[in-house]
């Protein structure tokens, strides 16, 4: 089974090129999709964590203090940050230039950066240990193959490389043996995703014209879509709101 | 056994198994009656355990078979018992010694 | 960074019950060094006496017949009577240890997962909230229900906190697999099975850090599911109950 | 292929009374035993611990009591043609030996067919080994049970009927030669073969009716 | 009668015409398969041997690379050389798995029970010769599956030797192939029960009454009554463990389950204790499959070499018939801290202490026999000598964990390690090198040399216990068992003065190894043929020509007496033979 989606991966890689007639070179689009995620009604109580009982290197990284879990966090312009915003629909058969070089999470402090990310199909997901304790790297995937692989203080990266689209909802990525701390990585098939950040907005740039399924997830809120219809060179917002 | 022996078995055998077949029915029967289930539970055994003794005693000759094989089977029993024990351990044994709700 | 406390021997005992456990261990391994060293002596004493050499032979029947026999239903005897002589007393102090239900107890919910162990702590108003499987996730990692207002000021921490000279029942539960709450110095093992709760009690009788660990394989990250173990003095464990509270940061909304 | 000559594979051994064969056979049956007492014990502890409120009865769970009968009556049947087929190897009639014993094998392999019936006729009602006992609420593993006591139970009759089949086109050769040790072969035969009925006759009970 | 053709496994001379593949790997002659046997225990033991020394390098120096193998294993295995805990687990499950299962009772039962119970009978052969055949290529084929399992993604099985559900339920697919392959080894162990008791039943020479049986056939049928009724609950459980990772049912799986902080699609209602339950119930009976055969043929040894009859055969006898019944109602001792309550567990313990005394009776009876003796110290008496005092020690540590008590603090401790390695590794294993001294002059027609077996005792003794005595004071320590790396409890940290001294032991003992192996391959080659008889012993075995021809016995042995007729007043040597041969 593995071996027959190597080869199909394969196969669209050599023939797809040829069918959107050598394009791959410059930006696929014009349009623009803009948009920020918002978040009315309660906060949730999220308590801080301590990490001195479990691991006491880990809570030496943040000088002994409590951590905010990445969770939930909402931007003093009430906006939600660390929510995957991607096109879910309307690229279908169409193919994009790979970024190069390989998408990476780090450990650091015994949390993940980048909390949610992003990442193309094919792609290798490399996940780099800076901390002086044992770590364990284990995906809980259910559309690529899980993984658990324990990677000791000082260690090299741990390279996986994603065949296929996980990113509805995107793959959670977990150390076991500090449960506090998780990762998301999002696997898509074309470079049009973001991740919202300290001003909760987002831009999908480049877009070529089309009527598209834009989605956004957010690990405690669940998914929302919008629908979008973009011609070249227009530029279009999305507002996307959760209520707690 | 001779010849004369075995004719006299296979009329026993046929008996069995009319026995057999009416006892089938009979604990099927049972079951529609809708019984409560501690009372089902040993009707249905005790009629499983009539039915399995003729199949062991006349068809597998148990009835008339050497004393060794008994031997055998009474062991095994010895230790099918405490085979059995081993859901005892486990449900009689954990006991909570506080009320565990909050 | 080794401590001198831990070497070779029985870690330091902590507790109101671990006598109980250091004596019996005493006892039965100085009856197993009396029956070793005698037994030794006895075949060592016998290699000697009874070798091969010159002019010596075996004895088809070394011992007399009666007295064979005698010895034979002796050695039954004796060795039943001191095996039950042991069980006894051991059997006396499991069913002292367990009995008693301890007076004004703190009550900790002990919640083993791959691979660390989480200290559930009711919180000021002495109340834990409801509390289910599925209720589990990031942000209620011990699975108290979040709309439940008695587990407002639950909280939660990795390292199990407790007051000197009280007792403390834990409520040990697993959300995966089999885990074992073991505090050497608290001579306790208990394992945490998943779909059940067990409680057991302890006391401490001293304040000090020291380490919980768990003892059933759980994993790969088995040997590194311990938690501290911090035993307070009554003010200090009230100081750090109150400093819990605090940084829950609840009291201000 | 071992060209030792064995005592006791014939004729009994004068204090047991019993050919090599047999015993063996017999002490293979008490391991069976103990295996499928301890599948019964282990249905005892689930079905104890899970609540006796939230165990389905055959019937509730949709079993089909009928069928289940029918396919008992099935398995006695064989039962009864294999213990006629070796007393007619006892009275020197091998034809009445072939009609019997083929009717064994016909019988096991129908008990076979209707299981397989039962078994698609579940699966295309959803009902599969993982899942729980919906209507009740709460996850109980009486499927799993079903299907993996008949599944190890059938497992047991194909393999019965496997070597009967070859002791019924290519084994009955030996009956020209020696009738003494055929005779035993098909009555260790019959040995595993009750046992096996016998196995079923709890089955049914405890997972159709209960 | 002499037959010089090849050690060991020759055939009578209609026979010759054998070939090669029926004579060596298809056979169904007892003796050949009881070699096969043998080998290939002695192969997995050394294997499983092996993976402890790797083990021990991360114990003794954590995080270190492994020298040399550390640079061939793969990165999921090591990372730049230095284990991973993932592959210590698995190297942990791995090493109980074929030192107790794929070593010591294929060693035991299969290689010494097969070889040596009909000759000791006066059989021809084991009553179903093609039964022994397959169970042996049953075992094979296990053993292989298991060994294979390394290759499997994610390694192979990792939840330790006794697979504790629910771990073991989640676990990578190399816990799948274990189940597959203990499915094998169970089935081979069931065929070769069957075999034996038959044999032992049936095909026992004229005048063999049961009392004229040695000690160490009667062990072995014990045993083999234990294979037989405790494997099917491990069977059992291995079909519904089968279920669980293949069909998704949860037998042992109960509601509500979170891995990994997301909801187990198991639809729950099962039980975590229904595996202990079953597993416990066989592997309880197991232990002392593990130390029968090796109790057996330390009293053989005993009895020959202090040239006089066993003391109380008979209240032995009883003993082991008494041991073998009461295993079997042992079991939940191993689950003290599961949280059952005191009821049960004052049942376990008082159940317990009863066990413990027909294996006391049987050891005293041992050390007894020893009075008024004429002591020869050969090889295989200075191993049957050893085993009496490290059996000791492996009983009496079985005392504080029996009792529930001691029991709260010892649980899951290096102490625990510590007793069951004294019982089975000093203790059988030595009864099992016993053995091979004892009877290689009779499998080969050669004798092994002496002062090369003297070197391999006395540096085994002192390594194993150099191995096993410190693994006590650990466990006293209160460091827990199966930890990767010890080092992160400071109780670890204290104790690790032992860890090291355990770890040096062991490599020595790898080394101690050699000049066993040399000798047991270079003893083949001699010239030299050792004597018919040459521990001038009475059972049968050594009534028969060495190699015994195909058949074993040129003619039917008749027994006269018991088995142990050593030094009987006014008789013409210090020893009596059981057999008179018949016509002679």
């Amino acid at each position: 089974m593995n071996k027959l989606s190597i080869l199909v991966v394969a196969l669209l890689v050599v023939l797809l090129p040829v069918q959107s007639g050598g394009q791959a070179e410059k930006p696929a689009g014009t349009a623009t999709v803009t948009g920020s995620v918002k978040f009315e009604g309660k906060k949730p109580r999220i308590r801080a964590i301590d990490m001195s009982g479990a691991d006491a290197k880990c809570s030496e990284a943040h000088g002994g203090k409590r951590l905010k879990p990445d969770t939930v966090i909402i931007n003093k312009n009430g906006t939600l940050r660390n929510a995957f915003v991607w096109v879910k629909s309307g690229l279908e058969g169409k193919s994009f230039p790979m970024p190069e070089g390989d998408a990476m999470l780090d450990q650091k402090g015994c949390t993940y950066t980048p909390h949610v990310q992003g990442m193309r199909k094919g792609q290798s997901l490399a996940i780099k240990t800076s901390d002086p304790t044992a770590h364990n790297v284990h995906g809980y995937a259910k559309v690529n193959r899980s993984f658990n692989r324990s990677q000791p203080a000082g260690a090299g990266d741990v390279s996986i490389r994603m065949r296929r689209d996980e990113s509805s909802p995107p793959m959670k990525i977990k150390c076991d043996i500090h449960p506090w701390m998780n990762a998301y990585v999002a696997v898509v098939d074309h470079p049009y995703y973001a991740v919202t950040g300290e001003d909760g907005s987002f831009t999908l740039a480049n877009l070529p014209a089309g009527t598209y399924i834009v989605e956004v997830w957010h690990e405690k809120y669940g998914v929302m879509e919008e629908t979008i219809t973009i011609g070249d060179g227009e530029a279009k917002s999305i507002e996307f709101t959760y209520a707690g | 056994m001779d010849a004369a022996e075995v004719k006299a078995h296979v009329r026993v055998y046929v008996l069995v198994f009319s026995a057999l077949a009416v006892l089938t029915i009979v604990t099927v029967a049972i079951s529609y009656i809708h019984l409560p289930t501690p009372s089902a539970i040993a009707v249905a055994m005790a009629v499983a355990l009539v039915k399995a003794g003729l199949v062991a005693a006349f068809f597998m000759h148990l009835a008339s078979e050497r004393h060794i094989i008994h031997w055998v089977l009474i062991l095994c029993l010895a230790f099918f018992a405490f085979v059995m024990f081993l859901p005892l351990g486990t449900n009689l044994g954990i006991e909570p010694l506080w009320p565990l709700s909050r | 960074m080794k401590d001198p406390q831990y070497g070779w021997w029985l870690p330091p005992d902590v507790s109101t019950n671990g006598w109980v456990v250091d004596q019996l261990l005493a006892i039965i391994h100085w009856f197993m060094l009396a029956l070793f060293v005698g037994w030794g002596i006895f075949i060592i004493y016998c290699l000697l006496r009874f070798r091969a050499r010159e002019g010596h032979s075996a004895v088809y029947e070394p011992i007399k017949a009666a007295f064979s026999k005698w010895l034979e239903v002796g050695v039954a005897v004796a060795e039943g009577v001191v095996l039950v002589a042991l069980a006894m007393p051991a059997w006396a102090a499991i069913k002292n240890i367990t009995a008693e239900v301890p007076e004004n107890p703190v009550i900790i919910r002990a919640v083993a997962e791959q691979f660390k162990w989480l200290f559930h702590y009711s919180g000021k108003d002495g109340v834990f909230g409801a509390i289910g499987s599925e209720f589990i996730s990031t942000d209620s990692p011990a699975g108290v229900d979040p709309d439940d207002e008695a587990g407002y000021d639950d909280f939660w921490v990795y390292g199990l906190h407790i007051p000197v000279d009280r007792p403390v029942i834990t409520r040990l539960s697993s959300k995966d697999v089999i885990h074992s709450f073991k505090i050497p110095v608290m001579r306790l093992t208990q394992d945490a099975i998943p779909g059940l709760e067990i409680a057991v009690w302890y006391q401490a009788t001293d304040t000090g850090k020291f380490q919980v660990g768990c003892a059933q394989l759980c994993g790969l990250g088995h040997y590194e599911m311990k938690a501290d173990f911090v035993i307070h003095s009554p003010e200090g464990y009230q100081a750090w109950l109150d400093e819990e509270h605090a940084a829950l940061g609840f009291d201000d909304e | 292929m071992s060209a030792i000559d064995l005592p006791y594979q014939i004729e009994p051994h004068p204090v047991t009374g019993v050919t090599s064969g047999k015993l063996g056979i017999w002490l293979f049956l008490a391991s069976e035993v103990m295996l499928f007492g301890s599948l019964f014990s282990s249905y005892v502890l689930l079905r104890v611990g899970s609540g006796m409120e939230f165990w389905p009865s055959g019937v509730e769970a949709g079993l089909n009591v009928p069928i289940g009968t029918f396919n008992t009556m099935v398995l006695i049947g064989s039962s009864v043609t294999m213990v006629m087929s070796w007393a007619s190897l006892k009275m020197n009639k091998l034809g009445a030996f072939k009609g019997y014993f083929a009717t064994t094998i016909f019988l096991g392999a129908l008990f076979l067919v209707v299981k397989a019936f039962e078994y698609s006729d579940k699966f295309s009602h959803g009902v599969f080994p993982w899942v729980g006992w919906p209507e009740a609420g709460d996850p109980s593993t009486f499927y799993a049970l079903y299907f993996t006591l008949t599944g190890l139970h059938a497992l047991h009759v194909l393999l019965g009927i496997l070597p009967n089949l070859w002791l019924l086109v290519f084994g009955v050769a030996m009956w020209e030669t020696d009738r003494e040790r055929f005779t035993g072969r098909i009555e260790i035969a019959g040995l595993y073969w009750h046992f096996v009925d016998l196995v079923w006759i709890f089955l049914f009970p405890v997972l159709y009716l209960l | 009668m002499r037959n010089t053709r090849h050690w060991g496994l020759t055939m009578s001379d209609s026979h010759d015409e054998l070939n090669f593949w029926r004579k060596y790997v298809f056979s169904t002659d007892h003796k050949t398969i009881g070699i096969q046997y043998g080998i290939t225990a002695l192969v997995f033991l050394f294997f499983g041997f092996s993976l402890m020394m790797m083990m021990r390098w991360q114990l003794a120096y954590p995080g270190q690379a492994i020298p040399i193998i550390g640079a061939l294993l793969g990165d999921t295995f090591v990372n730049r050389g230095a284990m991973l805990p993932e592959f210590y687990n698995q190297l942990g499950a791995m090493h109980g798995t074929i030192m107790v299962f794929m070593g010591i009772v294929p060693l035991a039962v299969g290689a010494f029970g097969n070889f040596v119970v009909p000759l000791q009978i006066g059989a021809a052969d084991m009553a179903f010769p093609r039964l022994n055949m397959m169970s042996y290529q049953a075992f094979v084929i296990g053993g292989v599956i298991m060994l294979l399992s390394f290759l499997a993604p994610g390694g192979a099985a990792s939840s330790g030797w006794t697979s504790y559900a629910p771990l073991s339920d989640i676990a990578t697919s190399g816990q799948t192939w274990w189940l597959i392959g203990m499915i094998f080894l169970i089935f081979s162990s069931l065929l070769g029960a069957i075999n034996f008791i038959v044999t032992i039943i049936h095909l026992r020479a004229e005048g063999m009454t049961f009392f004229r049986l040695p000690f160490f056939v009667w062990s072995q049928l014990v045993t083999a009554f234990l294979l037989l009724l405790a494997f099917p609950a491990l069977q059992a459980a291995a079909v519904f463990q089968l279920m669980d990772r293949l069909a998704g049912t949860s037998f042992f799986l109960p509601s509500g389950l979170v891995v990994g902080g997301e909801a187990s699609a198991a639809v729950g209602g099962g039980s975590p204790l229904l595996w202990q339950h079953l597993f416990w119930f066989l592997a309880h009976p197991e232990v002392y499959v593990l130390i029968l055969p090796g109790m057996g043929i330390v009293a053989e040894v005993i009895a020959i070499n202090t040239r006089k009859p066993l003391w109380g055969y008979r209240s032995m006898v009883y003993s082991l018939v008494f041991l073998g019944f009461m295993s079997f109602c042992v079991w939940a001792h191993h689950m003290f801290l599961t949280g059952m309550g005191t009821t049960m567990s004052t049942f376990f313990q008082i159940t317990t202490m009863i066990i413990s005394i027909p294996s006391v009776i049987i050891l005293s009876c041992l050390v007894i026999s020893l009075w008024g003796g004429s002591i020869r110290f050969p090889v295989p008496m200075l191993f049957a000598l050893a085993f009496l005092p490290m059996f000791g020690i492996g009983g009496l540590t079985g005392l504080p964990l029996g009792l529930a008590v001691p029991d709260v603090y010892l649980h899951d401790s290096y102490y625990v390690i510590g007793h069951f390695h004294y019982v089975v590794a000093p203790g059988t294993i030595f009864a099992m090198f016993a053995g091979i001294y004892h009877w290689y002059p009779k499998a080969t027609g050669r004798a092994m040399n002496e002062s090369l077996g003297k070197l391999h005792f006395w540096l085994s003794f002192i390594f194993m216990n150099g191995i096993f005595m410190p693994m006590m004071f650990e466990g006293m320590a209160g460091v827990s068992r199966r930890l990767f790396n010890p080092e992160v409890y400071n109780t670890g940290l204290g104790a690790h003065g032992l860890t090291v001294i355990s770890s040096w032991s062991a490599w020595c003992l790898a080394l101690s190894q050699l000049p066993f192996i040399y000798n047991f391959f270079a003893s083949m080659r001699k010239k030299e043929r050792a004597e018919e008889n040459p521990w001038q012993a009475t059972t049968l075995e050594w009534a028969t020509p060495t190699p015994p021809p195909h058949g074993n016995f040129p003619s039917p042995p008749v027994v006269e007496r018991g088995p142990y007729e050593y030094s009987v007043p006014g008789a013409a040597s210090d020893f009596s033979p059981q057999a008179v041969k018949q016509g002679v």
